[in-house]
């Protein structure tokens, strides 16, 4: 449910508009904390355009400037742009009633506005990167019905499309604006950029900076106090935060990962946040001696993930026992990952099982082990991983292992055409439900995320009939899933990732949801 | 004897070379050195063909562009035979190790980096003359032909005075036993008993191996002795050319006249009651020569035809080239 | 002396000894030997290549053997005497390790009572409990006082700030890396690479980018003008690109890396002896050599390389270090030698980021390859010096 | 002068073009496209996303509508930032770029000849040791080190200087050390050079036979004899030190246009790596013929022309 | 007259060479008074440039003055710095290099270079000095000086640069002129022009010149007393008449036979003296010139001759001057007068 609290008319929050002398000045006495906030977005967006987006850094701006249906506070879904909404009995149909809100230009947000920006994002000749989400989502029609009542028909029960409301691709964007500079000019452009979250674009400099100033006609508008977010783009990590330490930035979304030990001890103000996402390796099935899954099972449970997370990553990683990540729940409210377990993996390095594993495969004590290739995109952190794992199976099992890396374009295409033995691999769920991890590893995804060219087809109907099936039934099916992926040791993998942040201490109110992106609505300084 | 019966071993016919120069930079104010123009000649077999001149009229410059050093303006250079104004490098080989030069300046031709026996080896390498012993034999040998001694060999040019330097060049044009050789000023940097014993060396040279030399120098007593025909330049053109004895008991050409008498004597007494034709008005410039005759503007005889029609270089007597209206008001 | 007044037979001057008659190269030799500094210089560079090939008998670790225990430790280790002669060395990371036999003998204690929150780790060694309190560390950060203590080690009530003592870390002599590996044998193997790569682009430069430089700069005119778009061409062509398609055709190696080197290093130095050659080709001495006939070739390596030598050696010492961050920069893309073999650039580039915290990490490549650039530096002075006859001391 | 300028445009403007052809080819030839995710995009999109930047059209195509493209200097729209446009962002990033590369250039310029002279000066003596040794710190030790190194010591550790952006004046010091570093070093070293071999000339001689004060027998007779070299190194240098640094814009947060090519590289951004390679390539390209013009300037006995 | 503006005393000056020390010059003394020309003839290799070099205190790298004094006007140079030097140089002594085309820069301008010391040592600007370069240009005999001023040295014919190395030393009218062959490229026309230009510094300047040729006719012509240097060592020393008539060295003796002479109408050989100059590295202990001198005796190899005075300012060294020593009939090859003009 939802109150009505119209937005206060944008006079009053703005006295220098008006000619009076300023006969009421409520000046306080002692001057507040200056409401800027000073805010590392990291590298330049792509694009702020909703529509077009498909990174984490243009998701971050576009969230503080737009709003969806539904948001997420606090860890809780919460209506926003609707005010209200129900879902038919078979969980298929949901039907938004929007709220009183408007556009920065006053005119008012309309049911027409979504239906229009969810056909652009799906038409091909928008060219957006992330509507395959819709797909993803099971959305079959959508329709303003007028204009205040949007409904939205599912091809079947989708617990987490509720969710996916919340995310930019289904943001609303306005079709004066959008169609005032192609591809998503619109958006870096303060002059056409139309926008009906809580700040709005004041300016715009590629690659240096970009500043947000509170949108008045944001329904919420009072209960945003930031006056300005500047927005700098800052890639080198070890810069912004010595800017950070210098105290010239109050909000960092990533940290130098040397120093990630010296924050833990020195600073309060670094945290270490969960997040949606796996890092792993992904076996080819199809190259020998990969093909046979006792060799697998061994170079998976011979490596120590502990000591990984401890003393290579060191950013309060979670030893990963399963690919998908501990962020979900199944319909009992059970946390998905630590339900579906594991078969055999530990945290540490299960060394006996694993040498027994590598002895069935036909290689005692790694004797007439080829020597593996394992193979990882162009990068400081990946390298060291890789270093690391290479001689724990040195150690463990006795296996020579060559290092090779390419660079990232490369490395992309060399994994979906199978042609390495070993290959790192990194996934972010898209949305929360397993069903973002497992769907990876279909056989019609050879060739694009199943990396491991790994077919089965009990594993393809499970995940074909998880589809339509309601409640906790469909996750029977996941953990089903979820298992031959296991048994079949396809991937190893080895940690969760984690967010490393660091907020200002007198910034207060900041929101990092669980798709790992800000929110400033109510954030203030003291 | 008249030169009809002696073989031509170079004759250079309408040679031509001009210098761009550009003032200023980038400005497009292109104008030409005439450096030589127009000049033509024969050298025979086994003579030596003095080449004199004011400083600058010249004379490096027909050296230079009879070896190819330049590429001719215009005009032919046929060597023994062979037309080799046009001919390219590779071509050229064979005549390089026939046509040798002594430069005019010591410090300039010689290699800074390489040793005195590197220096005069590198012709006996580059024609495969000689290698080992052999080669430094030969090494010795022609250092000590030039007045030097053995152990100079392994010195270094900067080491040497100017005289001493110029004798490394001598002896490095010598390594190769050349037929021809275009000597710009060898002597002039050399004291009078080195000059000798060179002048001696180079006769003696032509005696036994028949060579010809070319023999530019302003010393006219050196050319008149060592010269059998000279000729004489003058802002760029060959103004006479004769028989020596000849040349300097007769000479013709105003320019060759003021010359003769402005030759210094080795005798104080005589040289200071001597009686100089001292040329009046500055030397024109071979950028704008005078039009007509190029030494009108200096010369005592000066008519009106010289500065309308320019002399033609013609034999006034025998085996006696002159290019002088006055020689055509004689007859 | 009866004869004093006799005549003196005139002889040639034969009688002197002709002293043995040396080449330039022989002379230049001479000369250099002289050069105190050139000297050192080559020293160094023997003693950096006896480094890299003998260099793995000093130490017993390999350049891959890893104990992730014993991550990032310094060279020397500040102890605290925890009693009784026993020594502790206090992590960056705030762990504690039991030196032994005076720095002979390290190990990792493992934490009994971890507490992250109150930021402290306790262990007990010797019966005693010892716990190490960091939470100074971020009241010392807040005091902006760079010396404040960031932890303190409470002994049986007793607290030490200050560290008692220092050992060398006789275990792993010149540290070890964050995966736990011997900085020592890592540099070593490093010395290979790098120094591999260093001949490789002298070499490159010298018999490619001298040549091509000098044969422009002679022929001139149209020659030149093509000669030198073509190096323009390659110099501006991206490299990033070509390496990366290097990389999918031939694969990474040292045989690749020295293919895009090769390729690519002789630019520059053809574009100097280039000028160089420019500006000495009139020269009468050049001139000379043309009338005896000397072939291009000659003309170039026996009268313009030499004269034109100065800048050549200045080059050759100076890109020594760029080619061998190249190298690390083209193993980073992918193209050489895989880790965890690595170079002295690799070594530097990937202690960058831990700068702050174990500067040594940093310290040890980057003094080796200065040193590498210093002696090639001495040494092609006194080359330049000894190559130039007029220049003698 | 006039024909060798017309004659030296020609062979620029057809060295250009085989630039372009090259990196156009080159390009096209490597792995990865722009649109190659990690997770496919679907292929209707795909379709249109190539049917937009005409990625279907054959090669050859693409390569001939690219050309005339760039003779209008239309240099089309980034393929990885939608609506952006190559040009713009070239203009947006050089400006920024050449600032911080100008006082670089100038910097390597003004320092490194001087230090070169006193390093002759005092030819192994303590003052050339001292250069020497510097210069050799400066080659040795990376740009990335240096600039990181600066900001440890200047903006976290002094607080001296902001860590990044460009806003104060003291803000240049660390990028202008960071990127004249190895250039500055390479030229003192190379005029030193230099300047030894011309001090040992004759006329070096004849200068202080005139009288004229040390001095002045070096900085008028001696370093223009010298320069050759030195503004061989420095043409090139300075055009890639103004069209800015990776590294140092990327450490320093400077939004120049050092960035656009390497991370264009890395979306295959194809647009993207052709304009920045034909902005640079061009410019390096004019930076080498005013260095030969320049050798004309200096050495007048240097003729380029006939 | 009379003023002494030049004395070198007992100089030694030698370069120290990976070979050893090449003992340039061994114990020089000669004088100079204003408005005298001093000739410096002798072999070449003799010292005659080093001696020169010394003077203006300008000696190549590893030459050194080993001892000796040189008083310019009165006052010992070899002590003095290099900063001291710089305000004698180009306007007190000025020299003319020997070597005309390395001598001039090759970047700058002929006309640049020899504004230079003008500048410097007279305080004229740019345009006065320029005014005054093409004026010297033109003295020197240089064709049309207004173009030829911008010229750079290699667009100058040998004797135009040799020319030009005059201009600049001419510039600043030096007390001392130090002429190291001025004149071996030039052509006689040229020749004369600039000797008559010496002649009247001399005479109406009362500039002091040194002036090094072994073109004995240029000596003859400029110079009332003329050195002969052979081996390092100053062998004969008098007047221009003295040595022309009466030479008693035999090395004077050879120099002067050894002249081609336009007046010996007959083409024949001519005279050199035979042999090479003595290696300065280890030089010869008596005589240098013994082992190429026709009348060397056995103390001649051994024992280094003393000056014997002969007539004042006059003397020679040599062993045959000995009242002890026998009495030889010499061919001191002197023919007088008889020219043609
Ligand atoms: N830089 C040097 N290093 C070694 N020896 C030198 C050097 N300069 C001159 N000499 C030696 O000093 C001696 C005297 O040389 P100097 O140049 O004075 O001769 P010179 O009388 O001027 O001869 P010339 O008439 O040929 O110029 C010569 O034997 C020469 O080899
Ligand atoms: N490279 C050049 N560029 C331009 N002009 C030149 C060049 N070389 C020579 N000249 C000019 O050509 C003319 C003839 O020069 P050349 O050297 O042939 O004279 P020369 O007769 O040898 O004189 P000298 O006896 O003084 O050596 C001179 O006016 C000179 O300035
Ligand atoms: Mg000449
Ligand atoms: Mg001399």
């Amino acid at each position: 449910g939802g109150n009505t609290e119209e937005p206060a008319a944008p006079a009053d929050n703005t006295p220098a508009e008006t000619t009076e002398p300023a006969a009421e000045t409520p000046e306080p006495t002692e001057a507040p904390a200056e409401q800027v906030l000073y805010w590392n977005i990291g590298a330049e967006p792509k694009t702020i355009d909703p529509g077009l987006n498909a990174a984490v850094d243009g998701g971050h701006v576009i969230n503080n400037m737009f709003e969806g249906l539904m948001r997420e506070l606090n860890g809780t879904l919460e209506p926003a742009m609707a005010e209200s909404y129900t879902v038919s009995d078979d969980g298929m149909v949901y039907t938004f009633t929007l709220r009183d809100a408007k556009w920065s230009d006053g005119k008012t947000v309309t049911a027409q506005d979504f239906e229009w920006a969810w056909n652009r994002v799906l038409a091909p000749e928008t060219a957006s990167e992330y509507s395959w989400i819709f797909d993803a989502a099971n959305v079959d029609t959508f329709q303003a019905l007028d204009d205040k009542t949007f409904e939205v028909t599912l091809k079947a029960p989708t617990p987490y499309f509720l969710g996916l409301t919340a995310f930019y691709t289904f943001f609303p964007v306005r079709q004066e604006s959008v169609e005032a500079g192609a591809d998503g000019a619109w958006a870096i452009d303060p002059a056409k950029s139309i926008v009906n979250g809580p700040f709005m674009l004041d300016s715009y400099v590629g690659g240096d900076r970009l500043e947000l100033v509170p949108n008045p006609e944001y329904w919420q508008a009072d209960k945003v106090k930031l006056e300005r977010i500047v927005g700098v783009m800052i890639v080198e990590a070890s810069t912004a935060l010595t800017a950070y330490e210098g105290g010239t930035l109050d909000v960092l979304a990533t940290v130098p990962t040397e120093e990630i030990s010296r924050l833990i001890a020195e600073d309060p103000t670094f945290y270490i946040l969960p997040m949606d996402g796996t890092y792993y390796y992904a076996f080819n099935v199809e190259a020998a001696p990969l093909d046979d899954v006792n060799v697998r099972k061994a170079l998976s449970l011979a490596i120590d993930r502990q000591a990984i997370c401890d003393t290579v990553t060191k950013a309060g990683q979670i030893p990963a026992l399963n690919i998908v990540a501990p962020t979900s729940y199944d319909a009992d409210g059970n946390l998905f990952s630590d339900q579906l377990g594991s078969v055999g993996l530990q945290a540490t390095a299960a060394v006996e099982d694993a040498q027994q594993a590598l002895a069935d495969a036909g290689y005692p004590n790694g004797e007439g082990f080829p020597t593996l290739e394992l193979m990882y995109n162009t990068s400081e952190g990946h390298k060291v991983i890789a270093e690391a794992i290479q001689e724990m199976w040195k150690k463990n099992l006795n296996i020579d292992v060559a290092l090779t890396n390419q660079e990232w374009a490369v490395f992309q295409d060399t994994r979906k055409q199978g042609s390495f033995q070993v290959a790192r691999a990194g996934w972010i769920g898209d949305y929360s439900d397993p069903m973002t991890y497992l769907d990876m590893f279909t056989s019609t995804n050879i060739g694009a995320t199943n990396y491991s060219r790994w077919v089965n087809e009990d594993y393809d109907k499970l995940l074909e009939d998880a589809k339509t099936a309601p409640g906790q039934e469909r996750f029977n099916m996941l953990y089903d899933a979820g298992k031959l992926v296991e048994e079949a040791y396809i991937n190893l993998p080895i940690y969760y990732y984690t967010n490393t942040i660091m907020v200002a201490d007198k910034v207060h109110d900041w929101e990092m949801n669980t798709r790992s992106t800000w929110w400033f609505g109510f954030a203030y300084i003291e | 004897m008249r030169n009809e019966n002696k073989e031509v071993l170079l004759e250079v016919k309408n040679l031509k070379k001009y210098f761009k120069i550009n003032k200023g930079f980038i400005r497009k104010d292109v104008r030409y050195v005439q450096a030589v123009d127009d000049v033509s000649f024969k050298i025979y077999k086994g003579e030596t063909l003095g080449l004199v001149g004011e400083s600058g009229c010249g004379k490096s410059t027909t050296g230079r562009t009879l070896i190819r050093l330049y590429e001719p303006t215009g005009g032919e250079i046929i060597f023994d035979g062979a037309e080799i104004g046009g001919m390219s490098e590779q071509e050229l080989k064979p005549f390089r190790k026939r046509i040798q030069m002594i430069f005019q300046d010591p410090y300039a031709s010689l290699n800074t980096r390489m040793t005195v026996g590197d220096i005069i080896g590198e012709p006996l390498d580059i024609h495969n003359l000689a290698s080992g012993e052999a080669r430094q034999k030969r090494i010795y040998e022609l250092l000590e032909r030039v007045g030097l001694s053995k152990m100079h060999a392994s010195r270094y040019p900067h080491e040497f005075s100017g005289g001493q330097r110029q004798r490394i060049g001598i002896a490095r044009a010598l390594a190769v036993n050349p037929d021809f050789i275009i000597c710009d000023e060898p002597i002039s940097a050399l004291d009078v008993s080195i000059q000798a014993q060179v002048v001696n060396m180079l006769e003696d040279l032509q005696n036994d191996f028949g060579l010809t030399y070319l023999f530019i120098a302003h010393d006219l007593s050196m050319v008149k002795h060592i010269s059998d025909r000279i000729g004489v330049m003058y802002l760029g053109k060959l103004v006479e050319l004769s028989d020596s004895k000849n040349l300097y008991e007769k000479p013709l050409h105003p320019y060759t006249q003021a010359l003769l008498s402005a030759i210094p004597i080795p005798d104080p007494e005589v040289t200071r009651q001597k009686q100089r034709i001292i040329l009046e008005g500055d030397v024109p410039s071979p950028i704008n020569p005078p039009s007509g005759c190029r030494f009108r503007t200096r010369c005592i005889y000066a008519m009106d035809v010289c500065a309308e029609i320019e002399p033609e270089f013609k034999e006034v007597e025998p085996d006696h080239f002159v290019a002088c209206h006055l020689m055509d008001q004689k007859k | 002396m009866t004869n004093k007044w006799e005549r003196l037979e005139l002889k040639a001057a034969e009688s002197e000894a002709v002293r043995k008659s040396l080449t330039y190269w022989q002379d230049a030799w001479r000369r250099l030997k002289k050069n105190v500094l050139s000297m050192v210089g080559l020293g160094i560079i023997i003693l950096l290549m006896l480094f890299a090939a003998f260099g793995n008998f000093f130490t017993e670790w390999s350049f891959s053997d890893q104990d992730l225990d014993m991550s990032n430790l310094p060279p020397t280790l500040d102890t605290f005497d925890i009693g009784d002669g026993t020594l502790v060395y206090v992590h960056k990371e705030y762990t504690l390790y039991l030196v032994e036999e005076d720095g002979a003998k390290l190990t990792k204690l493992p934490i009994e009572d971890k507490n992250v929150m109150k930021k402290y780790n306790g262990y007990t060694v010797d019966g005693k409990t010892v716990v190490i309190d960091y939470s100074l560390a971020a009241k010392a950060k807040q005091s902006g006082d760079a010396d404040a203590p960031k932890f303190q080690l409470i002994i049986d009530d007793q607290s030490f700030t200050v560290p008692t003592g220092q050992v060398y870390n006789k275990v792993y002599v010149l540290g070890t890396d964050r995966l736990g590996r011997d900085m020592l044998a890592r540099l070593i193997y490093g010395a290979r690479i790098s120094l591999l790569i260093a001949f490789i682009a002298t070499a490159v430069q010298f018999f490619i980018g001298v040549l091509y430089g000098g044969i422009s700069g002679y022929i001139g005119g149209t020659v030149d003008n093509i000669m030198m778009r073509i190096v323009d061409i390659i110099a501006t062509v991206p490299l990033l690109l070509y390496v990366i398609l290097l990389m999918v055709v031939i694969g990474p190696g040292l045989k690749t890396i020295c293919i895009a080197l090769g390729s690519v290093y002789w630019v520059n130095m053809a574009r100097i002896v280039r000028g160089q050659i420019l500006s000495i080709k009139e020269q009468e001495y050049v001139l000379a050599a043309r009338t005896i006939g000397a072939s291009t070739w000659r003309i170039m390596v026996r009268h313009l390389i030499p004269n034109a030598l100065g800048p050549i050696i200045v080059s050759l010492a100076m890109m020594i270090p760029n080619a061998i961050f190249t190298e690390a920069f083209l193993s980073f893309i992918g193209l050489g030698v895989n880790a965890p073999m690595a170079s002295w650039g690799t070594l530097a580039n990937d202690a960058v980021p831990g700068l702050r915290s174990y500067a040594y990490q940093l310290m040890l490549p980057s003094i080796l390859i200065s040193l590498t650039v210093l002696a090639f530096n001495f040494l092609g002075d006194g080359l330049r010096d000894a190559l130039d006859p007029r220049l003698r001391k | 002068m006039g024909r060798y300028v017309a004659r030296r445009f020609v062979s620029m403007i057809i060295t250009l073009w085989f630039v372009i052809t090259i990196t156009f080819f080159l390009m096209h030839s490597i792995p990865g496209g722009p649109f190659s995710r990690e997770k496919a995009l679907p292929e209707k999109v795909l379709e249109a996303l190539n049917e937009k930047y005409h990625l279907n059209d054959p090669l050859w195509k693409q390569y001939t509508d690219y050309l005339q493209g760039v003779v209008v200097l239309d240099f089309g729209p980034s393929f990885s930032r939608p609506g952006i446009f190559v040009w713009d962002k070239i203009q947006e990033g050089f400006p920024i770029s050449a600032k911080v590369g100008g006082i670089a250039s100038l910097f390597v310029i003004i320092a490194g000849i001087p230090a070169g002279v006193i390093s002759a000066l005092y030819q192994n003596k303590l003052p050339d040791y001292i250069v020497t040794v510097i210069a050799t710190v400066g080659v040795a030790v990376p740009s990335f080190v240096v600039a990181t190194l600066f900001i440890y010591v200047f903006s976290e550790k002094l607080m001296l200087v902001p860590a990044y952006g460009l806003e104060e004046i003291k803000s240049y010091i660390g990028p202008t050390i960071a990127l004249a570093g190895f250039s500055l070093s390479f030229v003192a070293r190379l005029s030193r050079s230099s300047l030894l071999e011309v001090m040992q000339q004759d006329y070096i001689r004849t200068a202080r036979a005139k009288g004229l004060s040390e001095l002045s027998v070096i900085f008028k007779h001696a370093i223009k004899n010298s320069l050759i070299p030195v503004i061989t190194y420095m043409g090139p240098t300075i055009a890639s030190i103004l069209t800015g640094s990776f590294v140092v814009e990327r450490i320093f947060a400077i939004p120049g246009m050092g960035k656009l090519f390497v991370e264009s590289v890395g979306n295959r951004d194809y647009t993207m790596i052709m304009g920045t390679t034909i902005f640079y390539a061009a410019f390096a390209i004019i930076m080498i013929f005013l260095v030969d013009i320049a050798y004309g300037i200096i050495d007048p006995r240097i003729k380029l022309g006939d | 007259m009379g003023e002494r503006i030049l004395d070198v005393q007992n100089l030694y000056t030698s370069f120290y060479t990976h070979l050893g020390e090449v003992q340039a010059i061994r114990g020089v003394s000669f004088h100079l008074d204003k408005g005298e020309a001093l000739g410096i003839v002798g072999e070449s290799g003799s010292g005659k440039s080093v001696t020169s070099m010394s003077v203006m205190k300008l000696l190549q790298h590893p030459g050194k003055i080993k001892s000796g004094k040189i008083m310019f006007k009165g006052e010992d140079i070899v002590p003095k710095s290099s900063k001291e030097m710089m305000s004698i140089r180009g306007d007190q002594i000025a020299m003319i290099f020997q070597d005309p085309m390395t001598s001039l820069n090759p970047v700058y301008t002929v006309g640049n270079q020899i504004m230079e010391a003008m500048i410097k040592h007279q305080g004229l600007s740019k345009s006065e000095a320029r005014k005054k370069a093409v004026e010297m240009l033109k003295l020197v005999g240089i064709p049309s000086p207004e173009d030829r001023v911008d010229n750079y040295p290699h667009e100058f014919s040998g004797g135009m640069r040799q020319r030009a190395m005059i201009a600049i030393a001419l510039s600043c009218q030096p007390d001392l002129l130090i002429a190291d062959e001025p004149t071996t490229a030039l052509d006689v026309t040229i020749q004369a022009q600039i000797l008559e230009l010496l002649k009247e510094l001399k005479d109406k300047v009362n500039t002091a010149i040194i002036l090094i040729t072994h073109d004995l006719g240029v000596v003859a012509d400029v110079c009332s007393r003329i050195v002969v240097m052979y081996g390092g060592l100053i062998m004969e020393q008098g007047s221009a008449e003295d040595i022309f008539y009466e030479p008693k060295h035999p090395y004077t003796m050879g120099l002067i036979k050894s002249i081609p002479r336009l007046d010996l109408n007959e083409r024949q050989r001519l005279v050199p003296i035979p042999g090479t100059p003595p290696d300065l590295l280890n030089p010869p202990v008596g005589c240098p010139f013994a082992s190429r001198c026709p009348y060397a005796m056995q103390i001649c190899a051994n024992e280094a001759p003393k000056y014997y005075d002969i007539n004042p300012g006059h003397h020679a060294a040599c062993w045959l001057l000995d009242p002890e020593a026998p009495k030889v009939e010499v061919d001191t090859g002197v023919k007088r007068g008889g020219a043609d003009a």
